[in-house]
């Protein structure tokens, strides 16, 4: 497409989030790139590489301990979407810290961790361990709380729709999180997203992300039943992008807490509404699954109108 | 996973989209880059652009060559629906090759290839890499219209469930694949035979039990619905043996290929039935 | 499609909700297909007639006073949905019981009158007037409260998301409706739309209808702003369609009470999701604005079935 | 409305669809029901089956016989894109005919037609069916390159912004649609003459502005985004007078067609000015 009018920002240019340089505003999705490596030697004839003026990769979402998921299909496709349970499978925030993010760093991956824990004061611990293991490495540039996954039962629901419980988690993280971008991913099955984006600032985020997935779900005709084993997934793809949008306006107008938009993004187009919209960043999700390319074509893109 | 061929994200134009059978289509794709991949491996593919599926398709590789791909598939829901409507010229978009082959020969090795319906490409393709003179290259269908006649050629044995309209020059057994090595005495027992099968539940689970009563080694190829293809989405997990417990690994890189006598659900029972299996498994026989 | 298995009703069929028996149970949603009179005269090749094997005609929205609606452009299409804010336009509760209703009722349209207003005890009256004007009608079959229209700033929002609005406007109504069936239509921009559900029920409702339009936005890339002039539009057709059965779902094995399913409905397969779910009716929205047989075509399908 | 034609919900396929100009198309459809239609009238079309867009897109009607029918369509966005994309033999489902259309012609009436661009099939159509030697039927473009020539024939008069580029043998003055008429001394001043225009809003301002000062009458063909096409969403409604005060009426129902006095929006300024007509306007020339 044109470079719109309106468009001046260059968002393959680093800028500042909180204590914080990043490379760039156009990221990938937590849990939509796993953690950043298995892409490594992908090749395209049309883009460098799938890494390639990215602002950050957020890692899929690490817990205290490592997580199996749920049952099998974790996965639906809906005409203009997907369905998913995957139910936080991680390897554990120990081999993380230990395999996973030497390998980022090494690899020189932007890199945003993605935490999640059952109970607020659970983050303390992560971040203060993630601090004293990663404080050298310089492609590491911040945590985002994932206090919205609806696929984990304990953590789920009510854990990120409450604002004080944003709050706590936040609070908790912040505290040992002073020279790194601290971010909450927020919920957007809640009536008004705003509120917990305020409880969100107020204890210190830099920015939220919004949104996760939107509650769904799918039946199979065959059966008369929900596909997935735990009847509710969580609804992504270019289906939730006037969702997303409309969150993320709520957000910005209404609290002017800055955000990173995710939701629907697959193309240059979809990324410059958030923008539009007044979004710091942006993160591709679903898109990337198909193809590991997105982000980066993307970032290409906007990249390079800020050149001309 | 070593000396996997890295995978290209490509575009690709539609050369061929043909029946060559009564239910299998054979795809040819030329891509906009060189395409190397070894047997066993997979793509996933797309229509681009606007039309494009949420998630991609899997498919494993027929054969490729310098840089085309061609796929054998079977039409069972709305994405194959639409690649079969796919002309030529066509575009689409092809990631691969993805996932972990099937073992290459090792010096002395005879090989049983067992292939049932859908699940043809990846024992097809390594038997037209590797095979050799002693080993058995064997196909299964449900009947005898599905099987792609053209394509095996004189080399392959065939097994049908049905032999009811068999023409003439065509040779099949009937009943399942297995049963077209099961009691072959040319065959050794033993660990110098390996079987590669690819199909439906069934037949892996009677490709995993003939095995073991011969004492040979099996690799079977799964299918599970898949996210992304490439390891980042965790939506396609198979459990597997580790040392004394399970665990889960993905699918599409670390599989599909797997050892049967790592997956509990393959081996653990002793008769193969149906319907336990990975939420998909390839249509087709046997 | 095939029949699956499982299905066993017949939803074409009279059946009874609460007071009233209903000719079937495929409906066309409010907003979607007018006052139900627009395409008495068409035709189609494969199919008899819009109204052919309909349960009811719900209408168009009616509020106390004619309103204009909501600035132009009021729609914008998404690529697997809409956005509308449409704003309630309507002829008033005047003229629609006067010139309308009768009319409906002289062509022999089943239909279920969709009111809203500004405060709960608004339905009181509207309820009485519509009872008084129209009881000796065989047409008319019941009113269905829209508690739930996000484009309306005075009856928006917290109208219907609160439970003891909700159940102020039902018992409102329920007191001057005792041989019609009333239903409450819900908004799914709520965190716990069961809690809705429950108020409505204890209230008086004979079913609630799920959902209404979800809040998105889009933007205009030519000008950085929503293309509607209000931001906001309410999201409807096949994208929302899980999302409508997520909601579905928490009702009907959250609390039991009966629910008409509606949210992205175009074809029999779509319509069978939410019957699956236990919906005892549904409703046909976006799918009517692009095909008046919409609905008609679902009903045939399914008809089709009950007799073989 | 009376003695306007039943809508049908018709399903179609593609006979022609080719570039009748450098950026018209034309668009030829067989039906599966009898169709007809009044100039003035539009269609709302649409792909069949799970690649429909959520809302039909508006086109009027150029031409219709028995149980064809025939648009003219530029591509614009992403409906008309995949319009063009589709060849012949491929479905679309055609609803119509909707709306107001133009007024049948009076007893000694003198008509202006007057279209700009693809605003061109309402007033080509009311011409094929009602056209007399002494009328004047006009058709403005941006370009040379845009004048659908083949179609147009002997008997319009064309002009063009912009007069580079055309080829020998046509003739086109230069300006926009109007101009063609304004002085014309063959038409008289008064009532007895009625222009039916459609095109961009300021064609139709221009020929408001032009009719007020002769004392025409005209009937203007207006466009609005539109969901429904038939009177049921509230999607496309302009502001007309009505007695003394302006009410809301559906663009796809009480119009297209409007009496030109009866729309603010047009006669209410002095100026033609360009953007500030209804969300949408036909693309096209003048
Ligand atoms: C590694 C691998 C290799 C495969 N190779 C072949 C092949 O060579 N030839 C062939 O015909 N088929 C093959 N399959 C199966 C093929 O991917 C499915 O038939 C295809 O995805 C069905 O898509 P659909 O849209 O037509 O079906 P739908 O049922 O409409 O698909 C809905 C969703 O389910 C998934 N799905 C449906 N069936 C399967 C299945 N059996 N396995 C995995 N996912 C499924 C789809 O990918 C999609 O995400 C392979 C699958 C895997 C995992
Ligand atoms: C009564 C009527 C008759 C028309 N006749 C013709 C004709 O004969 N030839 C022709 O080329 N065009 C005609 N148009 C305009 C035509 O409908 C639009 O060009 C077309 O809808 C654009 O669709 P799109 O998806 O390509 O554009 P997009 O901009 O991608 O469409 C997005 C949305 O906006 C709507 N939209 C966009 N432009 C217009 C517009 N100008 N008018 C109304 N809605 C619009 C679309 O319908 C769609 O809902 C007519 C419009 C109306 C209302
Ligand atoms: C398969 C899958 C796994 C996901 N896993 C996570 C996760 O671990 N943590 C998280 O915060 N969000 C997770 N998400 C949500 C995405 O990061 C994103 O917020 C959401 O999908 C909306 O964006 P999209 O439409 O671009 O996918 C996951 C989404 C998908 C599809
Ligand atoms: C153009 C339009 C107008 C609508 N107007 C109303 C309305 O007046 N009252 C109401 O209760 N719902 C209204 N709705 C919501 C629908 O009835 C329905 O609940 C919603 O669109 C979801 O169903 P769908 O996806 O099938 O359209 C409207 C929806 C659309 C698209
Ligand atoms: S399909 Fe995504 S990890 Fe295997
Ligand atoms: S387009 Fe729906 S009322 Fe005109």
């Amino acid at each position: 497409m044109k470079r719109p009018d309106w468009w001046r920002s260059d968002a393959t240019a680093p800028f500042r989030l909180g204590p914080r340089m990043l490379p760039g505003r156009v990221w990938t999705a937590s849990g939509c790139f796993g953690y950043g490596l298995a892409a490594h030697d992908f090749t395209a004839a049309d883009c460098a590489s799938p890494y390639a003026g990215l602002g950050a990769v957020v890692t899929k979402t690490v817990t205290p301990l490592p997580r199996e998921g749920n049952p099998m299909p974790r996965l639906v496709e809906t005409p203009c979407g997907a369905l998913n349970s995957i139910g936080l499978e991680n390897v554990g925030f120990d081999a993380f810290l230990t395999t996973v993010l030497p390998e980022l760093e090494a690899r020189g991956v932007p890199t945003i961790v993605s935490l999640a824990a059952t109970t607020p004061e659970d983050f303390g611990p992560m971040v203060r361990r993630l601090h004293d293991a990663a404080s050298g490495f310089r492609h590491w540039h911040g945590v985002e709380l994932n206090l919205s996954c609806p696929n984990v039962a304990e953590g789920g629901h009510d854990f990120g729709s409450s604002p004080a419980t944003v709050a706590r988690c936040v609070a908790a993280a912040r505290a040992d999180l002073p020279d790194r971008a601290l971010l909450a991913k927020l919920t957007p099955n809640t009536a008004d997203i705003a509120q917990l984006a305020v409880a969100a600032r107020d204890a210190g985020v830099d920015a939220v992300s919004a949104i996760n997935t939107v509650v769904g779900l799918d039946v199979d005709l065959r059966t008369g039943q929900p596909y997935l084993p735990r009847r509710f997934g969580g609804y992504s793809g270019a289906a939730i992008l006037p969702i997303a949008l409309a969150k993320v306006d709520q957000i910005v107008r209404g609290t002017g807490v800055p955000v990173v938009g995710v939701g629907g993004i697959a193309t240059v187009e979809d990324a410059l509404k958030f923008f539009a919209l007044g979004a710091v960043a942006v993160q591709v999700g679903t898109a990337q699954m198909r193809d590991p390319f997105a982000a980066a074509r993307v970032a290409a893109a906007l990249g390079q109108w800020s050149s001309s | 996973m070593t000396g996997r061929p890295a995978a290209v994200a490509a575009f690709g134009k539609v050369i061929a989209n043909e029946l060559v059978s009564s239910a299998f289509h054979r795809l040819d794709v030329v891509l906009d880059v060189p395409f190397a991949f070894l047997p066993g491996q997979f793509v996933m593919i797309n229509e681009p652009g606007p039309r494009a599926w949420t998630f991609s398709r899997p498919f494993s590789i027929l054969a490729g060559d310098g840089d085309t791909v061609a796929l054998l598939y079977r039409v069972v829901g709305r994405g194959t629906a639409a690649l079969a409507a796919l002309g030529p010229g066509s575009p689409v978009s092809v990631l691969g090759p993805l996932g972990e082959p099937f073992p290459a020969p090792a010096e002395g090795q005879v090989t049983v290839l067992l292939g049932g319906g859908v699940g043809l490409p990846p024992v097809f393709a390594w038997w037209r890499r590797w095979g050799q003179p002693g080993d058995a290259a064997c196909f299964g269908a449900r009947h005898a219209g599905e099987v792609p006649w053209g394509l095996l050629g004189d080399t392959w044995r065939v097994s049908v469930d049905d032999p009811a309209g068999l023409a003439a020059g065509h040779r099949a057994a009937s009943g399942v694949v297995t049963s077209l090595v099961a009691d072959d005495a040319e065959l050794p027992d033993g660990p110098r035979v390996v079987t590669l099968a690819c199909g439906p539940w069934p037949l892996l689970r009677a490709a995993a039990a003939l095995a073991r009563r011969r004492g040979w080694r099996c690799w079977v190829s799964l299918e599970e619905h898949m996210g992304c293809g490439y390891g980042v989405c965790k939506g396609c997990v198979v459990r597997v043996a580790d040392g004394g417990h399970e665990r889960n690994a993905t699918c599409c890189q670390d599989g599909p290929v797997f050892d049967a006598e790592r997956l509990p659900g393959l081996v653990g029972s002793d008769l193969p039935t149906c319907g336990d299996g990975p939420t998909g498994a390839k249509g087709g026989c046997a």
